[in-house]
């Protein structure tokens, strides 16, 4: 860690993708150190980005860990910050500062099967897992990707799931059905069931819309996975990213710091504030 | 003599008949001698409700809050609230009326008259009781007395009545649905804007001195916003510390809200929150006063809304919540407003 | 190090402090705050009107200043905080034991750097209190006392015409020795009296905390009590209970702009506060905390429940501030007491 | 979205702007705006050349928005909106910075202009950046025009827009139409008698199947806009049914009332009721509210006795109607300067010293004299006669600045009509210089010289006073350096045209601008003369500046030509720049809908709507809204706030 | 003293479109020349000048701040002059209040046909700004 952790470190849009267009438009951004290396992070962890002028916000970094040529972010215009992302272009420099936050104890799930449940941008918390777990294939059993966004156009990521079609198992849903559409019509909960998921031996991992995670939760539940056996990613508010401005907590948790990744049987006994 | 028992009684004769939802009154709390705002909603706790030199709250804040509340709930108010309510506090409920916050049949206002007296300046009242607390304040003709540790301490109202008071010109609530006590219109203790007066000859030429000093101070915690009735803005345009959002909200809508001042508490910025403050107030502020008592660190609000209280009085003939009808002072004017500053 | 000082001595042992920047208590504009000391002092305040806080965490702090020309990477200016060292005179027990909670917080898992260059340069010299020195006081109900030393360099005890000065730290031994000549050591009487100062000050009635112990498990237990919103209905969410606390110290971070071209700015650090409607509104209108029961929660529950659970001692120190200071009568004592009664 | 892209165009207007603004620097300081993806300068920005390079320049770097540092917005602003949306971009996205009137023209240091420049540059190129792209709001055209003003400007306008086969409501203020024209006698430079050329034309107004007419009517209120006012008109009762008056005459024979004739400019009388002249349109009698004893048979009721048709009414009330049209051409007309401000010219008091339209009526066959110059004091034919000219006129430090224009040309008329009449008579004319520019003008005023033998003293009239039952005129001929001092039977004073009463009040009611001296303000001065700075507000006639009537009747027939223009279309485009409301910062309080000036806000559940076809785009409810809930789209409070900062940058 | 030679007040001018921004397009085309102290902003009318706007100007460090428009009668909007008035006296009065300088804040009526009026307002604002020095007490203070 750096001496001053409030300072961030300068990095370079090297890529920018629009992966959603519209009012709750998507785009993916991958940066590179402008001098030296940027640090080293986990599954699941996040970064504080700065637009200097704008603001900070905190991400969660998309690339997988073993990539360590650049970072990735796919960040949802919504306010302020995310706005002004959506404003750069390919050659700015911005400002980063991290890793924040725990991470999905990948390590832990050797030998396992995977289920990944994600909802409209709700794909890049995880897709760092996705990634690292398709690249390191043979750690793992069956790896199997549910993701659903609103309509088709609301499908991010939509080529690089095309391609792991090769190796894992993708299931694509849209809430309502629309022409050419050849995936599963319905929301993502329904999805899961839709293919009904075995939980022996499993891990179920989920992020998307809260009321999304609620759903694949009692559905994954349902389906006989232990609360121990689900994985999901939370967001608050977040301005420090170290535990001290005060906002992001969960009960006695900073998410910034204990969080964001939890197991459901961790995270029920927290009080609901997410 | 305003008799607290018929006031007990209205409001429990009234939640038992289901004429009121809630009574917003003052009850005592469990800090010395101090009321509280009390939202009684049992018959059975009616008798909780009290009426002392320290009910100072403008309940009407309550009335915004009740309305936002039910906004949010997406509900229908149905049997109006019923509020204890003095002078100024009666005008702020006319001034909200006026701006259409809610409809006068939603409100039943349990109208006291402050009669000769008015509530108590904490400040004022520090010295006298050498760093005891009092435990109780009650009325008693032209006096409080006080109960302290160290017995009974009585004192001539005026000498630690809020300037407000002593300065107000309609301490009754001339809009009600019942009044409890005499309406003694008129009556003043001293002058109007007699602390205003008193300021502009005591500061003559050395006003920036003073009020630099003041701005300076401003911690920007928005007491004097939060506790400000004519304050309900979902957003102020000043300093927001919320901002409606709503499913037409816009990331360019929220990316693009004016930043006019910053968010720390130096003086420029300061000044512009609290002057913006003042200009919004200004035809609206019917001097409850209760910005200057909840400032934690003693900046003269009132003294700014006071200033514009009486240009506007002077200058455009307004008085602030006059009429439910009447036009605002910003959305209106007169042919011969002067204009005597214009070159 | 314990010495006596005699009472009207207490200035010249300021002047002395010439390697210091002074500040203490001084009743100005009706109330009471620290300021810098030009001249005759006198510890005989109540509580001030805002905590020492400020001292290492200041209500505005610049982090760094960024500056661009369009086309180019920024340029980011580091403004580490260059402060005096400081003596802050007549700091109340209270006030004193905020000092490691803020401690804990500014170095819990990362160090704050903004913070320890400021409060590496402040020393505090505490002031026993003989009474409580505030009607609102509660320091005896969660774990302090008010002749606690804790966070203290310095403890001075009122002992009629002289102060007993006890050196906590090695700062306080500084601040002493830089009037070496000024104190005596304290006889056997004295230490004496200063014992029986002392029991009587803790003998004070105070206002009460009942069950401070059980408070973290009830309040955990009593989370979703409708008692949050009944008694919040009145608040008001000002930021005053926070502002004026000790122990408070969220903050928010924004980016301040001078000019938009070329760019150039700071990066700056100013207090915020758990009862602003917007403190965890997330971009998108949702907001954890929607209501001012839930805010009034989180800070009785951060005070009394997750610090303690993170750091097994109650945040709250017992000032009353936020008693005194709330505009419509939330008393903190109140509410955790109605709630771990709730409990029962 | 992606970052803005903002074009910024700096013209050098040649060396208009140039010489006193760096426009290079003001280009560079742009390029350093982040929104800025393009600059460009250029020598003249509104030629072809540049206007082409601005479109090119569009889209060749895919800008999508426009900032043009130029001249006032009022010239360029509509052609280079034009531009942009030729290069495919909404126009509303280009605006104009105004670096020449507000600026280079207005400073000569050029350091000091170029600060300025960048200043007002950058605040216009930080407001484009929130400028939203809209289009124009249709509005529907009412086919139909209104004159006010029924002189002879007003009578063209009429006929040229009642021809074009468009309904066109003439409203006239007094009983008749005809206006100043019909006061003349006879008109320069043919001396043609003016009644005979203008009574045909009040004729085909009445009978016209497009014009309705109006008279003794004002107009009270207008709202609305260009292609749909409605204009509340005041039709003050006349007493007497047009239709049945026979203008028999036999009432005025039995009025007792007598007051001073207007339309003789009180050298005569008139009864209570009475017709202006002969040939009135319509030919009809008027009753005199104000002078009748009491429109009461019981007090007075003599003319209703005689009135054989029964046209007479004395129950008539003042009625006030609306109607819609789609243009208004205002032809107002003149007043002569009030000779109360001229005590030197005897301030109106002096007797035989009569204003130039009294002396037309002194010529007039139909009037008061029927055509025999007689002095008024004691009706002797005046034997020395001083006109003197540029009365009120020509005088910045006492009077009126400007030149009434028609002064030195009808004196030259009044001068030979005398001598016609009084062929012994010696005529005097006092004159500053002599302005005749106009077809047959200067040869007019060269026989008056020579031939009527006048004598034209050129110099000023210091004071004129009563002697003797003469009028002693006291001056100096400056071309001899002689003072001279005339004693005359008579003085005809070519007074000052100024703006007549009517023309101050209707440029209240219609809210379109005077000018410095009063009279109605043209759009443009070169470009747009007979436009006023209001849509669908035409001028005609010295309402608008001093002129003859050729001119004015060439301006009549310019601006029906406009009004015809504007009505041939079916719907018109309204500027989009209205208000809109935030909805969700707006709380209802009905603060806005009070301040609006055209009443285009109401609340509607708890929120403001704006309607967007009252709505002008003034922006009053977002200064008064508290909260800002109500914004004038492109003209934001985000875009002023931006704009702010920018100056002060 | 040299110091107070060279000082050049900055001001902001509201001009409103119809009736004082077109008063200042006379003036230029008539080349009536002014110190070029005053950068204009043009909005439609007085009446849609929000008070936030003058504290804003001054925040952002404006030393004068000038509000012109048509004369009372002649608004374009029939009545957005009034309003203007009243707020802007409001703000004159509050700015006063607190120890500025009154001179700093001007309402001034110049109509289309008044350009050299217009000149004349601007040079009598600077002149009378020059004496006051920079305006210190609203203006955000430069940081690190």
């Amino acid at each position: 860690m750096p001496d001053n952790i409030y300072l961030p470190q300068l990095a370079r849009v090297a890529y920018i993708k629009d992966e959603v267009y519209g009012e709750r438009a998507i785009k993916t951004f991958r940066v590179e150190p402008v001098d030296g290396k940027l640090f080293d992070h986990e599954c699941g962890q996040c970064a504080m980005l700065s637009i200097f002028g704008r603001g900070e916000s905190m991400i969660s970094i998309a690339s997988s860990p073993l990539i360590r040529e650049y970072k990735q972010f796919s960040i949802m215009k919504v306010g302020r910050v995310s706005s002004a992302f959506h404003e750069l272009e390919v050659g700015d420099v911005i400002g980063i500062r991290g890793p924040y936050g725990n991470s999905f104890p990948v390590d832990d799930w050797r030998g396992k099967n995977l289920y990944f449940i994600g909802g409209g941008c709700g794909l890049a918390p995880i897709w760092p897992v996705i990634t690292t777990a398709v690249a390191q294939r043979d750690y793992f059993k069956n790896i199997t990707v549910f993701y659903g966004g609103r309509t088709s156009r609301d499908i991010m990521y939509r080529t690089e799931l095309e391609k792991l079609r090769d190796s894992v198992d993708v299931h694509l849903s849209i809430d309502k059905a629309e022409e050419g559409w050849e995936g599963y019509c319905g929301f993502v909960p329904a999805a899961v069931m839709d293919k009904d998921p075995n939980p022996g031996n499993a891990i179920a991992i989920t992020c998307g819309p809260p009321i999304m995670i609620k759903f694949v939760i009692q559905n994954l539940n349902k389906l006989g996975f232990k609360d121990e056996q689900i994985y999901t990613t939370i967001e608050n508010k977040m301005k420090c990213g170290i535990g001290k401005c005060g906002r992001c907590n969960v009960g006695k948790d900073y998410v910034c710091v204990k969080g964001p990744v939890y197991s459901w049987a961790e995270l029920k006994h927290l009080p609901e504030e997410y | 003599m305003i008799n607290l028992q018929d006031i007990r009684d209205t409001a429990r004769d009234m939640l038992a008949k289901g004429e009121v939802r809630t009574v917003i009154g003052y009850r005592r709390g469990t800090r010395g001698m101090l009321a509280e705002p009390a939202f009684i909603t049992d018959p059975a706790q009616a008798d909780d409700l009290v009426w002392n030199p320290t009910c100072f709250h403008n309940l009407s804040l309550y009335l915004v809050e009740d309305r936002k509340f039910l906004a949010h709930l997406r509900q229908n108010p149905g049997a109006p609230i019923g509020i204890v309510a003095k002078g100024c506090d009666a005008r702020s409920i006319v001034v909200l009326m006026q701006e259409h916050y809610f409809k006068r049949e939603d409100v039943y206002i349990i109208g006291v008259s402050c009669e000769g007296t008015g509530v108590v300046d904490e400040r004022k009242l520090a010295p006298h009781l050498n760093g005891f607390q009092a435990s109780d304040a009650v009325f008693d003709g032209d006096d409080f007395v006080f109960t302290t540790a160290q017995g009974e301490k009585r004192l001539p109202a005026r000498e630690v009545m809020a300037d407000r008071c002593l300065e107000c010109r309609i301490p009754f609530p001339k809009e009600h649905n019942l009044v409890f006590g005499e309406d003694k219109t008129g009556r003043q203790l001293a002058e109007p804007f007699a602390a205003l007066k008193r300021f502009e000859a005591q500061e003559g030429g050395d006003r920036w001195n003073f009020w630099s000093h003041h701005f300076d101070r401003c911690i920007r915690c928005f007491a004097c916003r939060s506790v400000c009735p004519m304050c309900y803005c979902d957003e102020c345009v000043v300093d927001s510390i919320t901002f409606p959002v709503t499913s037409e909200t816009s990331a360019e809508e929220k990316a693009n809200r004016i930043r006019w001042i910053e968010r720390s508490a130096t003086r420029s910025e300061n000044i512009t929150y609290l002057m913006t403050r003042a200009m919004h107030l200004a035809g609206r502020c019917t001097d409850c006063g209760e910005c200057e008592r909840a400032c934690p660190v003693n900046v003269p609000i009132r003294l700014l809304n006071n200033k514009m209280e009486r240009e506007a009085r002077e200058k455009f003939g307004f008085e602030p919540g006059a009429s439910i009808g009447g036009p605002s002072l910003v959305a209106s004017f007169l042919d011969n407003d002067p204009g005597d500053f214009i070159r | 190090m314990e010495k006596i000082l005699e009472k009207k001595r207490i200035d010249d042992w300021i002047k002395a402090l010439s390697d210091w920047e002074v500040h203490a208590p001084a009743l100005q504009d009706g109330i009471w705050t620290y300021q810098p000391v030009s001249g005759a002092i006198r510890l005989d305040h109540p509580n001030t009107n805002q905590s020492p806080k400020g001292f290492a965490f200041p209500q505005r702090e610049i982090f760094f200043s960024f500056e661009q020309i369009k086309g180019e990477p920024p340029k980011l200016k580091q403004v580490l905080p260059k402060t005096p060292q400081h003596a802050v005179f007549g700091v109340r027990p209270c006030d004193g034991r905020g000092v490691p909670r803020m401690d804990k917080v500014f170095n819990d898992h990362v160090e704050d750097p903004y913070y320890n260059a400021r409060r590496k340069n402040v020393a505090y010299v505490g002031l026993a209190c003989n009474k409580p020195p505030s009607p609102n006081c509660f320091c005896l109900s969660v774990g302090g006392s008010p002749v606690s030393t804790d966070g203290l360099d310095v403890q001075l005890t009122d002992m009629g015409d002289r102060y007993f000065v006890k050196a906590i730290t090695e700062a306080g031994k500084a601040l002493m020795k830089a009037a070496d000549g000024m104190f005596s050591d304290p006889s056997a009487a004295e230490q004496k009296q200063l014992k029986q100062v002392h029991a009587e000050a803790v003998a004070h009635p105070q206002r009460k905390v009942n069950d401070p112990d059980g408070a973290p498990a009830k309040l955990k237990a009593n989370f979703n009590s409708p008692l949050w919103e009944e008694m919040a209905r009145a608040c008001i969410g000002c930021g005053i209970c926070t502002f004026l606390c000790p122990t408070c110290h969220c903050f928010d971070i924004n980016d301040e702009v001078q000019n938009k071209a070329p760019l150039k700015g700071q990066r700056v650090r100013t207090w915020d506060n758990c009862q602003f409607p917007d403190f965890t509104m997330h971009s998108s209108g949702h907001n954890p905390r929607e209501n001012t029961g839930a805010r009034l929660r989180q800070r009785v529950n951060h005070k009394f429940q997750y610090f303690h659970e993170n750091f097994g001692m109650h945040q709250c120190t017992g000032c009353g501030r936020c008693i005194t200071g709330c505009p419509v009568g939330i008393d903190i004592v109140t509410v955790v007491n109605k709630v771990t009664e709730h409990a029962g | 979205m992606s970052k803005k892209r903002t074009g910024v165009f700096v013209c050098h207007c040649g060396t208009n702007i140039a010489a006193t603004v760096d426009v290079a620097r003001v280009a560079k300081e742009m390029a350093d705006e982040s929104t800025v993806a393009f600059t460009q300068e250029y020598v003249y920005m509104c030629s072809e050349p540049g206007q082409e390079s601005v479109v090119q320049a569009i889209k060749d770097n895919k800008l999508d928005s426009v900032v043009v540092t130029c001249c006032s917005p009022n010239l360029h602003e509509k052609t280079f909106r034009d531009n942009a949306q030729r290069a495919g971009i909404n126009n509303f996205t280009c605006e104009i910075a105004n670096i020449r009137e507000q600026c280079s023209w207005v400073h000569a240091d050029k350091a000091k202009g170029t600060e300025k420049a960048i200043k007002i540059s950058r605040s216009v190129v930080r407001r484009v950046n929130h400028n939203k792209p809209m289009d124009a709001i249709a509005v529907p055209v009412t086919k139909r025009a209104m004159i006010i003003g029924g002189g002879v400007a007003g009578i063209q306008a009429a006929l040229d827009i009642g021809n074009a086969g468009i309904e066109v409501i003439l409203v006239e203020k007094q009983a008749t139409i005809g206006g100043r024209m019909l006061q003349l006698s006879e008109t320069f430079p043919t001396l043609d008698c003016s009644q005979c050329v203008l009574s045909p034309k009040m004729v085909e107004v009445k009978r016209h199947p497009k014009v309705k007419l109006m008279t003794y009517s004002e107009v009270q209120e207008v709202s609305g806009s260009v292609g749909s006012f409605q204009v509340k008109i005041l039709k003050k009762p006349t007493f007497v049914d047009p239709d049945k008056c026979k203008i028999c005459d036999h009432c005025t024979e039995v009025c007792p009332v007598v007051v001073p004739n207007e339309y003789e400019l009180g050298l005569t009388a008139r009864r209570a009721i009475y017709i202006p002249y002969a040939q009135a349109i319509p030919a009809s009698f008027t009753l005199d509210e104000d002078a009748c004893l009491g429109l009461n048979p019981v007090r007075c009721g003599k003319c209703k006795d005689v009135c054989e048709a029964g046209a007479i009414n004395y129950d008539m009330r003042p009625q006030t109607v609306t109607e819609d049209v789609g243009a208004i051409v205002v032809a107002t007309g003149f007043d002569l300067y009030d000779q109360a401000n001229m005590p030197e010219m005897g301030g109106g008091k002096v007797e035989d010293v009569l204003d130039g339209l009294q002396f037309e009526r002194l010529c007039s066959a139909s009037g008061a004299t029927q055509g025999h110059i007689m002095r008024p004091s004691d009706h002797k034919v005046p034997k020395d006669v001083v006109f003197i000219q540029c009365v009120g006129s020509r005088d910045p430090a006492k009077h009126c600045a400007y030149c009434s224009k028609i002064c030195c040309m009808y004196t030259a008329k009044h001068a030979r009509l005398y001598k016609k009449h009084v062929p012994e008579g010696r005529a005097y004319v006092f004159y500053i210089d002599i302005r005749s520019g106009g077809k047959g003008y200067e040869e007019f005023v060269q026989r008056t010289m020579e031939d009527d033998d006048t004598l034209y003293l050129r110099g000023r009239v210091s004071k004129l006073y009563r002697k003797d039952g003469k009028v002693r005129v006291l001056g100096t001929d400056t071309l001899t350096g002689q003072n001279v001092e005339i004693d005359a039977d008579m003085v005809v004073l070519a007074l000052a045209m100024v703006p007549s009463k009517g023309t101050v009040e209707i440029a209240k009611t219609l809210k379109i601008g005077r000018d410095k001296d009063g009279f109605l303000a043209e759009a443009h001065p070169k470009l747009r003369p007979v436009e006023s700075v209001t849509g669908g507000i035409y001028l005609a006639g010295a309402a608008q500046a001093p002129k003859d009537i050729p001119e004015t009747v060439a301006q009549a027939g310019a601006a029906a030509s406009k009004v015809i223009a504007l009505l041939s279309q079916t719907t018109l485009s309204r500027s989009p720049l209205i208000a809109k409301v935030r909805r969700s910062h707006c709380t209802g309080c009905g603060m806005c809908v009070d301040a609006c000036p055209f009443i285009a806000i109401r609340l509607e559940g708890g929120k403001a709507v704006v309607n967007e076809a009252l709505c002008e785009g003034c922006g009053s409810c977002s200064a008064t809204c508290l909260r800002a809930a109500i914004d004038v789209k492109n003209v934001t409070q985000l875009q002023i706030h931006e704009m702010i900062e920018a100056c002060l940058a | 003293m040299s110091e107070q030679q060279d000082y050049e007040p900055r001001i902001v001018a509201f001009l409103c479109k119809w009736c004082s921004s077109a008063g200042s397009d006379l003036a230029g085309v008539s080349r009536i020349q002014y110190p070029a102290n005053a950068t204009p902003i043009t909005v439609p009318c007085t009446g849609a000048i929000s008070p936030m706007y003058i504290l804003s100007a001054f925040n952002k460090g404006a030393d004068g701040v000038l509000v012109s428009g048509c004369h009372i009668g002649d608004c374009h909007y029939i009545e957005g002059n009034f309003l203007a008035r009243r707020k802007m006296q409001l703000i004159m009065e509050l700015i006063e209040f607190i120890g500025v300088e009154p001179n700093r804040f001007r309402m001034s009526w110049v109509s289309a046909a008044e350009g050299a009026k217009f000149a004349t307002v601007i040079t009598d604002f600077v002149n009378d700004l020059k004496p006051l020095g920079p305006q210190d007490k609203l203006k955000r203070a430069e940081q690190a």
